[in-house]
C-alpha cells in the first residue's frame, strides 16, 4: 500500500495516558523503520509547549521527547493550524521542525497515508 | 476516502473540526454517545447532513441510547454494514 | 481483506470495546481475515483476570476469548501497557487471561504492514 | 451542616463506566438514608433516554435504573434544561418525576446542597 | 459560595455552561490542560475573566503545560493555597 | 477543617490523581484532617499491586502509600470498581497495594456526614 503510517495525536497530554501511548506508537514505528508520519490536534497540540521549568517530580516532558523524533527519522511533525489557534498557541513556540497545515492540506496528508492510529 | 466515526456528543466545536476535514467520497458514521445526534430533534444533525457526503449510525447505539425514531437521512447500520463500509474507505478517523 | 484493530477502551459496557468486539466478529462472517486485535492503553484491562463484573460485562470478556480461543484471533496486549496496568508480562494466568497475548508493540508494526485496513476503538 | 448531598452526574452513560460509579453512589446515598439529590446535565442528561427496545445483551438500562429511584425515596431527579437543549431532548422523554431547572433554579440547588459529588 | 475547578482545555461550550452556574462569591481555579487557558493569547480568556469572581490556576500546571508567562489577572496558586481555597468555599463542582 | 476526597482519575501522570495526592498532603500540613480518601472507578487502579510503571508514576502510588502508612490516611478502594479493576475484595496482598484498604460506597456516605468539605478529582 502506498504512502506512510499517520498517528493522529488528539488526547489531551498529562490528563489519562492516551497522549503517551501514542507518542510510544509513533516512536515504535520510527524504530522500525516505518517512516511513520505524525499530526498534532485538538487539545494534543498542548503536548507541543516547551516548559520552562520542571515541576518538582521526575515527570518526563513530551516536548523533549518530540524534540528528540528526528533522531529517530521523523524529520517533521505535522500540526492542525486552526487548533492552535483554538488553544491560543503560536507558532514560536513549537518545534522548528513543526508545520503547520490547513484543513486542505490536512486532508491530503490524510488522503496520503496507508494508515491511521488514532490517540 | 476516509470513513469518520464520530463517538461523542460533546457539542458543535468538534463537529466543526470534523467537517472541516472532511473530504470528497468521506463518510460519518455515528457511534455511542453521537448516535444521538441521529435524532431529528438534535441541534448539530443540520450540520452534519449539509453537504453530500453519506451520513449513518450504528444501530445498536441508536437503540442504546433511545433514539427513535432517528431521522430518516441517517442510514442505520449493523454491524455487518459497519464491516462493509470499513471495507469500503480506505482509513478511518476516530473523533472524540 | 485483512483488518488490524486497535483498541484503546476499557471493557465498559456499552462502549468502543463492544463495538470492537462486534465488528471483528461481523467481519470474521463476512469472510474477512483478523490480522490482529491490539489492546493498548486502557483497552488492555481486557485482557486483566480476576476481574468481577456484571454478568454484561462478564460477557464482552468472554465474547474476546471466544475469539481468541474458538476463532484463533490474535489478541494481543501492547507490553508497555500491561505493564502499566498489572497483566505483569505474559508469563502469570494469574494475570493475564487465556486467550490474550502480550506483545509489543512490533506487532502493530507488522500487523498494519500485512493489513489493508487498520480501525481505532476508543471512547 | 444543612442541605443533603447533591450527586452531579454529568459523563456520557454507556461510555466509561463513570455514570454508573455515578449513579451507584447516589443509591448507595438513598439506601443509608441520606435523602440525596441528584443533578443531571452536560452529555450526562442522555442517561435520562427510555430505550424502545434492549440492545440483543445483558446490559442494564440506566434509565430503568432511574426510574426505580423513587423506590429509594428519591422523588425528584433535577434536570439542566440547557443541556436538553442542546442534545435535542424533550420533555416528554423523561421520567415524570424529573424536574427541569433553568440557571437560576441550579444555582440555588447547588447553594441548597450539603456537599457535591460530582460524576 | 462554589469553588469551580475547571480541569479541562475542551473548548467554549464547557466554559459557557460553567459560567452559567457562577454565583456571587464564586471562583474559579484553572487545573490540568485548563491551565493553558491562562494564556494572554487563549481565545476563551476573555470570558472567564469577565465577572466579579476571581480566577486562579495552580502554578504546577502552569508549569507543566509551559504557560509562560500567564495572563497577570489570573493568580498562580500552589497547592498550600489550594487548600486554603477549598476551606473558604463550601463547595466544589470539578469541571472536564 | 475535615475534608473527604473523592478520587475517580487514574494514577497517570500529570493527572487529577496527582493533584488529589499534593491536595492531600497540603491539607494535612496545614493541620486539617483527612477524614479520608475515597478512591472509586478507574481511581481505584491507584491500589492495585503488581503494576509496573515509569519512575514518577511509581513516585504517585507509593506517595500515596507514605500517606497511608506514615500519616495513617484512611485511603479506601470501592469494593465494587475494586472487583471490576481486578483488585479483589481486599483479601489478597498481591492485588491490593499496602497502605489501601476495600471499603463499600457506606464509607463514602460516613465520610462526608462527618465533613466539612468533599472534593473530586477526576481527569
Amino acid at each position: 500500500m502506498a504512502g506512510k503510517p499517520l498517528i493522529w495525536l488528539t488526547s489531551a497530554p498529562y490528563a489519562g495516558a492516551r497522549m503517551r501511548a501514542g507518542i510510544d506508537t509513533l516512536m515504535a514505528f520510527a524504530a522500525f523503520a516505518q517512516h511513520p508520519e505524525v499530526l498534532f490536534s485538538g487539545v494534543g497540540v498542548l503536548a507541543l509547549l516547551r516548559r520552562q521549568a520542571e515541576p518538582d517530580r521526575r515527570e518526563p516532558s513530551l516536548r523533549k521527547l518530540i524534540d528528540s523524533l528526528p533522531l529517530y527519522d521523523v524529520e517533521t511533525i505535522w500540526v492542525d493550524a486552526a487548533s492552535l489557534e483554538t488553544h491560543g498557541i503560536t507558532r514560536e513556540e513549537l518545534p522548528a521542525f513543526a508545520q503547520c497545515l490547513d484543513a486542505a492540506a490536512v486532508k491530503s496528508l490524510l488522503n496520503g497515508a496507508s494508515h491511521l492510529l488514532c490517540y | 476516502m476516509t470513513l469518520h466515526c464520530l463517538n461523542s456528543d460533546a457539542g458543535s466545536d468538534l463537529i466543526e473540526r470534523l467537517l472541516g476535514w472532511l473530504d470528497a467520497g468521506d463518510a460519518v458514521l455515528l457511534l455511542g454517545p453521537a448516535a444521538n445526534v441521529a435524532r431529528s430533534t438534535h441541534p448539530a444533525l443540520a450540520k452534519l447532513l449539509a453537504g453530500d457526503h453519506r451520513l449513518y449510525a450504528l444501530d445498536d447505539d441508536l437503540i442504546r441510547y433511545g433514539v427513535s425514531p432517528h431521522d430518516h437521512r441517517v442510514e442505520a447500520l449493523g454491524y455487518d454494514a459497519f464491516v462493509e463500509l470499513a471495507a469500503a474507505h480506505r482509513k478511518q478517523l476516530l473523533w472524540r | 481483506m485483512r483488518f488490524t484493530l486497535l483498541v484503546l477502551g476499557a471493557p465498559d459496557l456499552g462502549g468502543a470495546n463492544g463495538h470492537a468486539l462486534g465488528f471483528s466478529r461481523a467481519l470474521l462472517d463476512a469472510g474477512h481475515e483478523l490480522g490482529c486485535v491490539f489492546f493498548q492503553d486502557s483497552g488492555v484491562l481486557t485482557a486483566l483476570a480476576g476481574c468481577e463484573a456484571a454478568q454484561a460485562e462478564h460477557d464482552l470478556r468472554s465474547g474476546w476469548q471466544r475469539l481468541g480461543l474458538e476463532k484463533h484471533a490474535s489478541l494481543y496486549a501492547c507490553s508497555a501497557s500491561a505493564l502499566r496496568y498489572g497483566l505483569g508480562d505474559g508469563s502469570s494466568s494469574q494475570r493475564l487471561l487465556d486467550g490474550f497475548q502480550v506483545r509489543g508493540l512490533g506487532e502493530l508494526v507488522e500487523a498494519q504492514l500485512a493489513s489493508d485496513r487498520v480501525l481505532t476503538f476508543a471512547d
